[in-house]
């Protein structure tokens, strides 16, 4: 409320200032005019502030209930809240590694690789707008913004050891992963000198918009990496395990679309222009995507499904992911039909030849979709969406293959190889740690009883009338 | 007393239920079942995974008659669940040795 | 994020001239004047732009989730994927025609009736604003929230010929349908120039803030024509064919009224006050309806039911839409209690006595519910909410009935007219079309096995242990 | 779209000035002044309209599907609807109240325990802003933002009657009880000149940012004298009583959580540096509570589940929501962590010794947590993140004991203590009313059969095929 | 041996549960079954189309005894399932010509 | 004609029905049941509230067969479906009357 008072008297100030400006018609001026423009100043941040709260909140409903459907509708009914507890208890967890050091870690100003603790307990994170990230912003939102991106990182993993990874070790093995692997990715594409940050002074300039890399590659690769050591769920691929409840994941897959536009258009860190450029791609990625991947079913299986559906929709968005803030509309369109036929030969044909337990194939939408929309930002990014890239003397910079700028192109598969090595060699180590300390594997009991009776004492359902 | 037990085609339980109605039986149960017999079942695909599914959806029907009745109801029964495609189901007679109605233990055919 | 530099520039460049306003005060003022215009300008764009942007995705969570999950519970289980697919799916299909002709023949100027082509593959569709339609937001906001309302209304439809359509006949109907219907009767009533547009050009002045003829009437209407070209489901009436699920329903029901804040009072273009006045028209347009369903079933059958609840509650939401921008509170409570209780006799007493199998009742809530929210803004329009409408002379314009201008009743009726013609005209044709080419109705073994093993060769749920 | 208008004519005003500026130049400047002066203002109130029209929607969102939701998968299955039914039809209800005097008696000035008539039918209630309660949105705005928090907070109520009160007499319950306890209340703590109101001329100025005592002491305490009034379930303790769906119960724990945000960072009613900071101490708060919760769980029963940490998360969210725009975000993060453990204590223990039957924890967590949330809120406010509070000369003032203003508990206390006092004696007279009346129990035969089939006539699931 | 079969409504499940606990009878086996017999169902209108429920939600009961035990669990079972009011349901009684427990191939009486 | 009538673990059902489909069973019903035996269930703690759970999911496995394969399916089933833990389940044999198959009206053992 205290806002609004500041505000209202601002006003009343404009205008009793102007009953009296006649006598002292300079000085007047000058004092209407800095009052405009202070006035014209917080009009901003409240523009830009609206969009962003919107966004975090969008985000957080990506992951719980996003998520959490999602996969909870994709495994057996044993599994289904022992499924969603992993994404819900991320929101927690996370939350607090954020507070404590993980924002610093990430966005304080450090070496390339890692952030350093000048935010440390979110110590100088208040409402004045950290110029570097979000000028028009208060810096609390920009913080609260990305700690949204923390959570469903981490959460996007648990697809691939479902329905067979115990619950401290899910815990143990998060806070972990989330300081070895996210929060140093996170701050050399998107930290004030990160190695990556194409903007903010990087040595190898990457463009990722929303998280291609920070996001979908880390946790795609991780995942794999968990789904090999873990080793395949007892009966796998023998014993049938089918989806129980489509409509879950189906709803599920709404949500994470209606939020992913806060994920992609909310980067744009404004409400401006660039925002709904990189929300109409979103849309169109979304869209092509989720037609890529019915038709191939429709084509090799003779129907489309509902599964099909919403898995290409989600390959869609992770591909575009990286690329919505700097693509045109029809290139999205063309991003998004790729991957959702990608991602489906990645799910299908590539799954079986390996033969890995990829439980609900965080590997094959998020590892090859976001690798896909990674490299194809370098073909298709143009400085007619984003000018944001400027050489010394302010001339806007060419991008992407498009703007006749190659090199982009090995950049970003720089950019990819970097994710995929520091993904694989953390999450080995990591989860050799955990294994070690607390082990990682649920026992064949447990998981014959499902993760909801063992791990929680609870079940989904108890539909007797 | 005998039980009549069919295993019969969700969709024809209407029928069934009316067919049974018209004769004069009262008391039935049904219950949710899946089955497998000739009928083929299909093939699902869930990300590249394929399920045969050869445990359809069917519908128990139980009721417990008269001896003397029981062959006007199977056949009434019978008649009314039957489309003539394989997945029609089957319909299995037991002996029953004694009924008993909770409400005010009456026994035997009194009870039906 | 190059936003954001361009407006801390703005104010670098705002603060510093003022450093040196003394020497030269008259070019130093007007330099600060007109950055500070500029920033106004982009101030006032993102505030706007942040509510088009959310109203954007609210009108999409309308439709997936939030329509998917209403008509999804109504089915019967073996269904329940193949309805959720008809929203799902149209949420890719519709964006693509959009994208490539749909927003240019709805919005592009043309003649009367169709938009022209200088919009194609969205041609000149950018960050600056459409004067017409929304000075104030990116034109790409425009475009993409107009693309939800396209979206969402054949998906409308398919509430009428739910568990008896082919999938591949549904995809072809509604590309046909959109073209031939959907986009001239938006161009007509939206689009500049279009023959019933009230605000920018057109013959008949009618009054559709958000979408009662465009949306609700032609949807409606083309339901009933598939309803009856279509036939009844096989058993109907006879048999029970009661909603499998009605708590998938509420939840539908519930994100459908919220996210129609963003399909009503984001069609103020703007965070207004006028948005503001819709957002209300439209929360009381809603519980009044309720209450009035909810009221017409307890006097006549002893019980107030949940599914009542909820279907009035979208009657109410269906008929306050083409007034929510013109309407006071009061008599949005009064519309939506009116089509609470008319919706509630058409879908029952009506729709038994013709006997059709409107499956989930498009007709008899869109279509009806529709018209006679079409006609009441005529009668409760007025200026007082909505001072758009002005003589050469700069003077606001009496609108509706209660203004003096009982004209408008009339305006209202031949919109209706035109859109119940439209609709009638264009679906038959359209139906006999994929009739001859593909067919339109499932075989009987199909349609007994259900829509989600036969056509999609998936299960909803799988609720095993 | 009128106000599209206007905001474009006063570019074009401005624009066309500018250019005969040189001969007049006084005058132009002065123009030019005053109408960037309006353009400033108008963004504003854009800026923070979106934000508020976005948090009442979230609002809104927060009853219906989300508490719907929450409690609907707590019961068991024959009670899903007509659980769901308390939430739903509230928002029809107590929409029309407030319509026609709710508002007017918790806002127009009055005495200071209750308003006036001023606003009676919404009479005056426009776009012009109401500069005590919101001087940069419509008033309107606030008015139906105000309204979704008095459609919940009975809502929250109906945990503790759940699967065994008759409708009719929920229905007329809660207008009794919005009449004689959430009016009152709102106005004494929220209302111009109310007595517990810190800001705007209160003898007792108590902090409750977004209803600590308004909404969830109230709806808590008054649950538990519903829980005493109509004694337990059939089978209460005997039989077994489980969720039946944990899963809604999930998905409603998340939505409840998302819109929570519009809840507490829209009552900073702007989208400014205050929002922000709201919003991130409530988002540390329900994660804290979630982990808090869990632990206590996992301490004392061997297994952390996903009912308590979605327990948790709503404890948390209760908690700090009188905190939410006067802590800091550590302190959030302990009022969190504390509310967790604290109603888990509350909700375990104390309910089964003392054996009452609040079915859903309605006390349990709202009561107990909202009492919490109340005193820390005396503890932790400071003036560091609201500035709200100045005495004559202007000064900000301290607001609570860390800020070194110990007073501050104890008025926190009294306003508990207001609370409780309104919230039983209230309670008890209704539920006699309304009792003498038409009965508030339903008949064993109605409760076995549960509310579905005897209440509404229906069933939520029938799942066969 | 004998199979005990009863149909019993959904509430009185823990009742009958403890009471054959009481009488040491562990080995059973519960389904949800919908039932029809002199209990009436009720109405339902979905959106002006109106149906009758009339089967009901049961739970079925079943539980392989000794023969000398036949007659205690019957009458324990029935008591406990009873309300007086028409629903309350039926037991019937099957012969049974083995048991085998799974687990170690155990057969007759030894197997319950 | 005999009715087998198996409780088993849920998780062992692929195993008995691949079982039997090797020794050339066809038809066979199977339905969601709840047990309770010699397995110990286990505590559930509903916001303080302790229920003990010990109707555990099995599935029911229903198939008739001639006399004359009795045995052998029986023996087939029961190893399919041991793990050699408690909860294994339970194998029950009934006598049989007679068989019809609604598609036709075979009956007897044609009708299997
Ligand atoms: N021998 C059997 N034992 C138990 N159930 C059977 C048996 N044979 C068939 N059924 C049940 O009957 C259903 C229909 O049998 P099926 O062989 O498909 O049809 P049809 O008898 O028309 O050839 C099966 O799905 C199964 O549930
Ligand atoms: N002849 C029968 N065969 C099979 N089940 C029966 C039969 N008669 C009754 N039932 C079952 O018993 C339940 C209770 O029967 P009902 O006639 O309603 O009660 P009551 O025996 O108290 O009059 C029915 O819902 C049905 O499931
Ligand atoms: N006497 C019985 N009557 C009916 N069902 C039984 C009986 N005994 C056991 N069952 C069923 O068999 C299942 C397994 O029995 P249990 O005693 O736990 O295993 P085991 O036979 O290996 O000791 C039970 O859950 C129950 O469903």
């Amino acid at each position: 409320m205290s806002r609004v008072f500041a505000c209202f008297f601002t006003w009343c100030l404009v205008s009793s200032t102007s009953l009296f400006a006649q006598p002292a018609a300079a000085t007047g001026i000058d004092a209407r005019l800095s009052a405009v423009e202070a006035a014209a100043k917080t009009a901003q941040i409240s523009g830009d502030n609206a969009w962003m709260l919107t966004s975090a909140a969008l985000v957080l409903m990506m992951t719980g209930p996003g998520l959490a459907l999602f996969y909870g509708g994709l495994v057996r009914r044993k599994n289904v809240l022992g499924t969603m507890m992993h994404s819900f208890a991320l929101m927690a967890v996370v939350t607090v590694l954020w507070a404590i050091y993980g924002y610093s870690l990430a966005f304080a100003e450090g070496n390339p690789f890692i952030g350093g603790f000048s935010y440390f307990l979110l110590n100088g994170v208040g409402s004045t707008p950290n110029a570097d990230y979000g000028a028009t912003i208060p810096h609390q939102t920009y913080m609260i913004y990305q700690l949204m991106f923390a959570v469903i990182t981490p959460a996007l993993i648990s697809g691939a050891f479902a329905e067979r990874m115990k619950f401290s070790a899910m815990l143990l093995f998060t806070c972990l992963w989330s300081t070895i692997v996210y929060f140093p990715m996170a701050h050399m594409v998107w930290g004030k000198g990160g190695f990556l940050n194409a903007f903010l002074g990087g040595k190898v300039p990457c463009f990722d918009f929303a998280g291609g890399t920070v996001v979908h590659i880390t946790s795609g690769v991780s995942a794999l990496v968990c789904a090999l050591y873990l080793g395949k769920r007892v009966g796998f691929p023998r014993e049938a395990m089918k989806p129980h409840n489509l409509v879950l994941s189906a709803v599920g897959a709404c949500l994470l679309w209606v939020g992913w536009f806060g994920f992609n258009a909310g980067s744009a860190v404004s409400a401006s222009g660039l925002a709904s450029s990189a929300f109409v791609a979103t849309h169109f990625g979304a869209s092509a995507a989720a037609l890529g991947w019915m038709f191939a079913e429709w084509a090799r299986h003779g129907k489309p499904s509902m599964l099909g559906g919403i898995s290409g929709a989600v390959a869609g968005l992770v591909a575009i992911t990286p690329a919505s803030g700097f693509v045109k509309p029809f290139p999205a369109l063309l991003i998004g039909f790729l991957a959702g036929i990608f991602c489906f030969y990645m799910v299908t044909t590539v799954k079986s030849k390996f033969g890995y337990d990829d439980s609900l194939d965080a590997f094959g939408v998020h590892g090859a979709g976001g690798s896909l929309g990674a490299i194809l930002t370098g073909v298709f990014a143009t400085n007619a969406v984003n000018d944001g890239l400027k050489d010394a003397a302010g001339k806007v910079l060419p991008l992407g293959l498009v703007d006749g700028h190659p090199g982009q192109v090995l950049n970003q598969a720089i950019a990819v190889v970097i994710s995929f090595v520091l993904a694989i060699v953390g999450t080995l180590v990591i989860l050799k740690i955990v294994d070690a300390l607390i082990g990682v594997r649920i026992t064949t009991e447990q998981e014959v009883a499902g993760l909801d009776v063992s791990m929680h004492g609870e079940e989904g359902y108890s539909l007797e009338a | 007393m005998k039980k009549i037990e069919a295993i019969i085609q969700p969709h024809k339980l209407d029928d069934v239920k009316e067919a049974l109605k018209a004769i004069g039986i009262d008391g039935l149960t049904i219950s949710e079942v899946r089955g497998h017999g000739r009928q083929k079942g299909h093939k699902e695909v869930y990300r590249g995974m394929e399920y045969q599914i050869d445990l359809l959806p069917k519908i128990k029907v139980e009721t417990v008659v008269t001896d003397a009745r029981l062959d006007e109801v199977t056949r009434a029964l019978s008649a009314a669940a039957r489309t003539g495609k394989i997945g029609d189901g089957k319909i299995f007679i037991y002996d029953v040795l004694e009924a008993v109605r909770i409400r005010n233990d009456d026994t035997g055919e009194a009870a039906l």
